[in-house]
């Protein structure tokens, strides 16, 4: 999966071309809750348009999850089993935050510009630049680790700190603060957000979150930055000999992985309201890991697909198969990674030149300008 | 001769260290609060290295993190509670899984004629991709209509309505002999045409020699033989069972246990493992899936519940032990250490650590195997040159992790909850302890997982006594881990790259 | 004096465990000169080269380049320096396609490092001189190619395109026919003579060929167990009789 | 190839071709081992000698071509299966097990019980440091001592062909010469393929050579002719070696 440099800069409307299927999937979700409220006839905001919109939303901010991991493993080649710390850590920045600290605020100021009342704005910015330095000293610590540590070691402390991570927010002796156990619920949003009162607002937000997440990834895996950080991960000690020191790289991998992490994190806080230590858990970042292989590592749609079937098969296997569909979906899992181990965008990918030199010989013998 | 002196310096100093932490708890904890400790301490430390005993040997010679080793604890505990409780389910399988087992092990068998089969390429291709998909229809065949939920419960119900009375009062029918009786013969076939297919037929680079087919014969009529005999006792047994003196019967349900662990761990690694090893990475992530599977077919099985195993009769009576004799005469639930009252069935799990630790140190030491796989941690493509299969062997250590990890499954099994979940903390525990140990020594995780066990016994008597949260003691043993790393980040008795 | 001297080791030792490989090596290579290191196998070449790149911090001695210490700089900051390198077994970046392997190298010095918003593709600068260097290297047509998919001659020379477009003042060659054909030699020759002279380069080359050594080398070192037997010009090299001992093995005693 | 009977080779090359992941390591290969003598194979560094030896025993299996041993083909057989045909290797860097003592080392190489009580005399007979070294574990011997202990495993089974990879390297002078008469008198008791970069010692063992060059065997024949054709010398085995006689002759004239 090479990045091919372009010798000849494209004009800006061309550079669409290559994205015109993601084109016309980002128009189709984006009138997908109109179209369903034209052909169900309920409301938008209520009834089955509701319920897939909420499916959704999940699905965007999971897909931006799952991204920000395959940074790390595709991109990085960092294997981190800790990363869900980035995730549940910006979703409990931003509930532990708005819980204690926003309505307070609210309660006490306002601020204003002319008549319009911005105070809640001023404070949800206020609450995501905690949430975006929060993951990115997550996402130091994190980098800080891997400078003496090396391979299985290093994954398994990685996995230890997102178990302390879990630890620490369901530690009893902060109940009253992080709620342990239960975590936070029902945290205080703003009502123009509130995702049972205004669910198209959440819903186009997550779907503009996921889409520029995607077109910044994008740009930073092809950044020169970037390009380092993928030659990083092919060969260390050979980077070292060309004159960049790959510590300083896989910091920056780590951060900007946590910081996308943490933001999705955020986000989810918004859309249930609540920020549970299950976010914090191993579980989330397998689930993430599960994702990325599914859809293909070291690729950027591979993840989103992912955390697309994900999402399908959570809500159609239980259907099919009952509680248990779990086991359905681990046999699954174990016959992607034995028989199609780059996952499916990648195992495409792969194949693509013999897709597309299959299509030109049917071409060719169409228009008989080869005998064969 | 400086480095030598340095290492014997920092030795002991780190002795020194210790022997401080230990009098600075026992001044601060007063006597019987701290042996009370370091006796649960004890007892934690064993099941942490019954855990990273097996994790840390496979680890040490694949380079493999066994992601499902949890979940092999957790059905090791799962063999031996039924087969405690009511073993109808176990005797009921048995003769599947022997008869399919008798036809794989023909392979050795049948290879040596097969590969000298004169066949075209096309047929070496074609013929055992038809052989595994005809055993995959009769194996299906062979359990059309089979109740294996039904059997299943059995034990579910034993479980939750018996009483120490009647021991037999829940035993259930099992399917007559007249339905039941082609079910192994199909699965023998399946077995075979697995053998067949596996032995690569007229495939000429395979090598098999003709002589010494009398040795070879011998698995195969043994298990043959066991499929016949567990035929047919397959519905007395489970009475027999039940009938007998329950110690015995905790006996045989630990060996029950580690044969299980023992053959599903080669199993897997034969099925599973071995395709990988390549991409050793992807072994990691399958390992992850089948914990997965292995999670949600034991809760298909015995549905998502905690079960309670009687804990056996050496170890049941109530009262108060005054020491060693009085308690294995009366069988008393807790016994006197130095003034503490301590439950037995700890000591013995205490036990069951040591002898496993000792099972190893002589496995290593004093084997050809152990010095096989010593040698294989450093250069297995050496070994392979000197003439040992070096696949074979992998698969004999794969499985005995497993089977060390069934062992600490079901020595917890009377003093743990028995639920599906049961061995994931268990398997973090055993990670950090591998990691502390240094990954791949045995000793490392001897000592690591005391270590763990002790820090998270004191922790726990630290946040008891501070009235801190029981979270503090979880985190000593991440705490303790972090800063083993710290210092050495190769662990205690990991060797430096 | 002095000032002619670009690199300079002084008494280095390496001992890994009880095995000594480079035994107490003081080297001077001055500047504009091929300066070639022979010796047996197991001699200490590799390790030698690899404490002067930085690769591994030597047991004792140190390293000084255009008179400043180095013995303790990590490898890429040698790298900022003007000290580029190759390596025996090829070491490329497989994955990538042949263009972005030398792109990158040549970003390495320049200032953009850190623009986590830019596409790399617009940095023309960069591309421009990783075509220079690639046609120097006689690559060219074969930018887009996975580094992995290229024949074994062809990877040698994208690892000299890699170290080129560091921009080094020092190139240290290790082995850089090691796997290639008889045939291939002479263009690869040509292409490292060309580099070292044509850039006003100093190169120091580790080499088992030693009809190329003799060739292209203005002095020759030579190794033996870990320490320098001799030193002077090809001439000097091949007419000394311990040298020839050296390389054909040690046994003297027995001739003798 | 007409000097000697076909059937008197226990070990017979034949044109293989291997690969080590991409590379395309040996690209024809082609040698001859003639029952009891010591056949060496020349070539500078990466010329695919080592690379030969383990496509013989199966460790980098040949995609190409056939290896014939004692009349049966072994190519693509596993390493352990081709093993106990019985060959014996002997690594290159003396790949003894570290953590294993002098004793284990020894042991783990038997194929049958017993295998190592029958030749301990002969092995201790050829290296008598190892009797005295006996319990030491292995990441205690000197480099000399590793190697004696790499060629003395090869010894623990009766193999019917030894092959030894660059027994001399690294060694000091004085080791060398006991080495080459350890070998020298195995070679009594079994056939030798043996790939060394000393020429001398080399010149001085073996009977036939092979010279492999890039991956191809290039020349063979009788190691008495090569060791006159200064030629041949010269193109393969790396620019102005002279022949021994003319050290000899150079030494000389410097006393």
């Amino acid at each position: 999966m090479s990045q091919t440099p372009l010798k000849t800069k494209k004009p800006f409307f061309l550079r669409f071309k290559d994205e015109r299927i993601l084109l016309i999937l980002f128009a189709l979700m984006l009138a997908f809750p109109f179209v369903m409220n034209l052909i169900t006839g309920s409301g938008l905001n209520d009834g089955i348009t509701k319920f897939w919109q909420g499916q959704l939303i999940i699905f965007f901010i999971m897909a931006v999850f799952a991204m920000s991991y395959d940074l790390l493993i595709g991109f990085g080649g960092i294997l981190s089993f800790g990363h869900a710390a980035s995730f549940g850590g910006g979703a409990y920045t931003f509930a532990l935050l708005m819980e204690h600290w926003a309505p307070n605020f609210i309660g006490k100021y306002r601020i204003l510009i002319g008549s319009l009342d911005i105070t809640e704005g001023i404070v949800l910015l206020i609450v995501f630049l905690a949430v975006v330095l929060v993951s990115i000293l997550i996402g130091l610590l994190f980098s800080a680790t891997s400078i003496r540590l090396k391979g299985a070691y290093f994954a398994m402390l990685t996995l230890a700190l997102g178990t302390a991570m879990f630890i620490l927010v369901k530690a009893t002796d902060f109940h009253e603060w992080t709620g342990a156990d239960e975590g936070l619920h029902g945290v205080y949003v703003p009502d123009w957000i509130n995702p049972t009162q205004n669910r198209l607002t959440i819903y186009l937000i997550s779907l503009v979150f996921l889409v520029v997440c995607y077109l910044v990834m994008k740009r930073m895996v092809n950044s020169p930055t970037g390009r380092v950080i993928i030659a990083n991960r092919e060969n260390e000690d050979r980077m070292r000999m060309i004159g960049y020191n790959p510590v300083l790289y896989r910091t920056i991998a780590f951060v900007s992985a946590s910081f996308f992490a943490g933001l999705a994190g955020a986000l989810y806080s918004i859309w249930n309201t609540s920020a549970t230590p299950t976010m914090v858990s191993a579980v989330t970042t397998v689930n993430a890991l599960i994702m990325t292989i599914l859809g293909g590592m070291g690729t950027l749609v591979g993840p989103i697909l992912g955390a697309a079937i994900m999402q399908t098969i959570s809500q159609f296997f239980y259907t099919w198969f009952g509680a248990r569909w779990p086991l359905v979906f681990g046999v699954l899992f174990i016959l992607i990674v034995m028989f199609l181990p780059y996952g499916i965008i990648g195992t495409w990918r792969m194949k693509r030149n013999d897709i597309k030199g299959g299509w030109q010989k049917l071409l060719r013998l169409l228009s008989k300008k080869e005998d064969l | 001769m400086k480095p030598e002196n340095k290492k014997r310096l920092m030795i002991f100093i780190w002795s020194l260290v210790g022997v401080g932490v230990v009098a600075g708890l026992y001044l601060y904890a007063g006597k019987e609060p701290f042996i009370r400790t370091t006796l649960s301490g004890l007892t934690l430390g064993s099941l942490f290295f019954m855990v990273a005993a097996g994790l840390t040997l496979i680890f040490g010679l694949m380079d493999v993190l066994n992601f499902a080793h949890g979940a092999m604890f957790m059905l090791g505990a799962y063999m031996g509670w039924q087969l405690y409780t009511n073993p109808t389910f176990i005797f009921g399988m048995l003769p599947a899984l022997l008869a399919f087992s008798t036809g794989i092990m023909m392979t050795s068998v049948i290879k040596p004629y097969l590969i000298r089969w004169e066949i075209s390429s096309k047929w070496q291709n074609f013929l055992p991709k038809a052989a595994y998909f005809l055993a995959l229809v009769i194996g299906v065949v062979a359990f059309w209509g089979f109740d294996i939920l039904q059997l299943a419960n059995t034990a579910m119900v034993a479980a939750t309505t018996t009483t120490a009375g009647n021991p037999l009062a829940e035993i259930s029918a099992q399917e007559p002999f007249v339905q039941f009786w082609y079910r192994p013969l199909l699965l023998l076939l399946s077995g075979l045409l697995v053998a067949f297919a596996s032995s690569k037929p007229g495939v000429k680079t395979e090598f098999a020699p003709l002589d010494e087919m009398k040795s070879k014969l011998v698995l195969p009529i043994v298990l043959f033989g066991l499929t016949i005999l567990s035929i047919i006792i397959r519905e007395s047994a489970p009475v027999a069972i039940l009938l007998m003196n329950g110690n015995w019967r905790f006996v045989i349900s630990i060996i029950v246990a580690i044969a299980f662990g023992f053959l599903f761990g080669a199993i897997v690694e034969i099925t599973l493992i071995r395709p990988l090893y390549v991409r050793s990475f992807f072994i990691v992530l399958m390992t992850l899936g089948l914990s997965f599977v292995i999670q949600e077919l034991v809760q298909l099985l015995w549905d998502p519940l905690a079960y309670q195993m009687v804990r056996p009769p050496l170890f049941a009576q109530p009262g108060k032990a005054a020491n060693l004799m009085e308690w294995l005469r009366n069988g008393s639930s807790t016994i006197d250490v130095f003034g503490v009252t301590f439950p037995t069935y700890r000591l013995f799990v205490i036990l069951l650590g040591v002898v496993m630790f000792v099972f190893i140190t002589l496995l290593m030491t004093k084997t050809r195997l152990g010095m096989i796989i010593r040698a294989g941690v450093q250069d297995p493509q050496m070994v392979e040159a000197l003439g040992i299969n070096v696949k074979r062997v992998f698969t004999f250590v794969f499985a005995l992790g497993v089977a060390m990890a069934a062992l600490g499954g079901i020595g917890a099994g009377p003093f743990l909850p028995i639920q599906p979940a049961m061995g994931e903390q268990y398997q973090m525990q055993g990670f950090i302890t591998v990691v502390i140990g240094g990954m791949g020594s045995y000793v490392g995780a001897f000592v690591g997982a005391f270590l763990l066990g002790m820090g998270r016994a004191f922790g726990d008597y630290f946040a008891l006594k501070l009235s801190l949260s029981p979270a503090i003691a979880e985190a000593s043993t991440v705490i303790i881990m972090i800063i083993v790393l710290l210092i050495r980040p190769q662990g205690i008795f990991g060797k430096k790259e | 004096m002095t000032e002619d001297i670009l690199l300079e080791a002084r008494n280095l030792t390496k001992a890994f465990g009880g095995l000594v490989a480079v035994d107490d090596v003081s080297i001077k290579i001055r500047k504009k000169t091929m300066h070639a290191i022979i010796g047996p196998n197991g001699a200490g070449k590799t390790t030698l080269f690899n404490l002067l790149s930085g690769v591994l911090p030597p047991t004792k001695g140190e390293v000084y380049y255009k008179g400043e210490e180095i013995t303790k700089l990590p490898p890429y900051k040698r790298a900022h320096l003007g000290i580029g390198r190759t390596f025996q077994i090829t070491n490329i970046f497989p994955n990538l396609s042949v263009m972005e392997n030398v792109r990158l190298a040549a970003q390495a010095k320049g200032k953009d490092n850190f623009k986590l918003l830019r596409r790399a593709d617009d940095f023309q600068q960069y591309i421009d001189k990783a075509e220079e260097i690639i046609e120097v290297v006689s690559l060219k047509g074969k930018e887009l190619f996975l580094a992995r998919d290229l024949a074994h001659g062809e990877k040698r020379k994208l690892e000299l395109g890699i170290m080129l477009a560091c921009d080094p003042e020092l190139l240290l060659f290790d082995e850089p026919t090691a796997g290639m054909s008889s045939e291939q030699v002479p263009e690869l020759i040509d292409i490292i003579t060309n580099i070292v002279h044509n850039g006003d380069r100093t190169a120091i080359l580790v080499e088992h060929r030693m009809d190329m050594v003799m060739s292209i080398s203005d002095i020759i070192t030579v190794m033996n167990q870990g320490r320098i037997l001799a030193e002077g010009s090809p001439g000097e090299i091949a007419s000394n009789p311990q040298v020839q001992i050296a390389y054909l093995g040690d046994l003297y005693g027995e001739l003798a | 190839m007409s000097d000697h009977n076909q059937n008197d080779d226990i070990l017979i090359i034949d044109n293989i071709h291997t690969f080590i992941g991409q590379f395309h390591i040996l690209e024809g290969v082609s040698v001859r081992v003639p029952r009891g003598s010591i056949t060496v194979l020349l070539g500078r560094n990466g010329a695919g000698k080592t690379t030969t030896l383990k496509s013989v025993l199966g460790l980098t299996p040949p995609r190409e071509g056939k290896v014939i041993f004692d009349g049966m083909e072994i190519q693509g057989k596993r390493a352990f299966n081709v093993a106990n045909l019985g060959i014996g290797y002997v690594p290159e860097h003396r790949a003894i097990f570290r953590a294993l003592s002098v004793m284990e080392n020894l042991k783990l190489a038997e194929r049958q019980k017993g295998d190592f009580n029958r030749n301990a005399d002969f092995i201790f007979h050829l290296f008598p440091d190892l009797k005295r070294l006996y319990k030491l574990p292995g990441n205690h011997l000197s480099g000399g001592q590793q190697q004696m202990l790499a060629v003395a495993r090869a010894l623990v089974p009766d193999n019917k062909l030894l092959l030894i990879d660059e027994p001399s390297e690294g060694l000091a002078p004085i080791l060398i010469q006991q080495m080459m008469d350890a070998i020298r008198e195995l070679s009594q008791k079994t056939t030798i393929l043996l790939v060394e970069q000393n020429f001398i010692m080399a010149s001085q063992l073996a009977k036939r050579y092979t010279i492999i060059d890039d991956g191809q065997s290039v020349h063979d024949g009788l190691m008495q002719d090569l060791v006159n054709d200064q030629d041949l010398i010269h193109q393969y085995l790396g620019a102005s070696i002279k022949t021994r006689k003319e050290l000899e002759k150079n030494h000389e004239t410097r006393k």
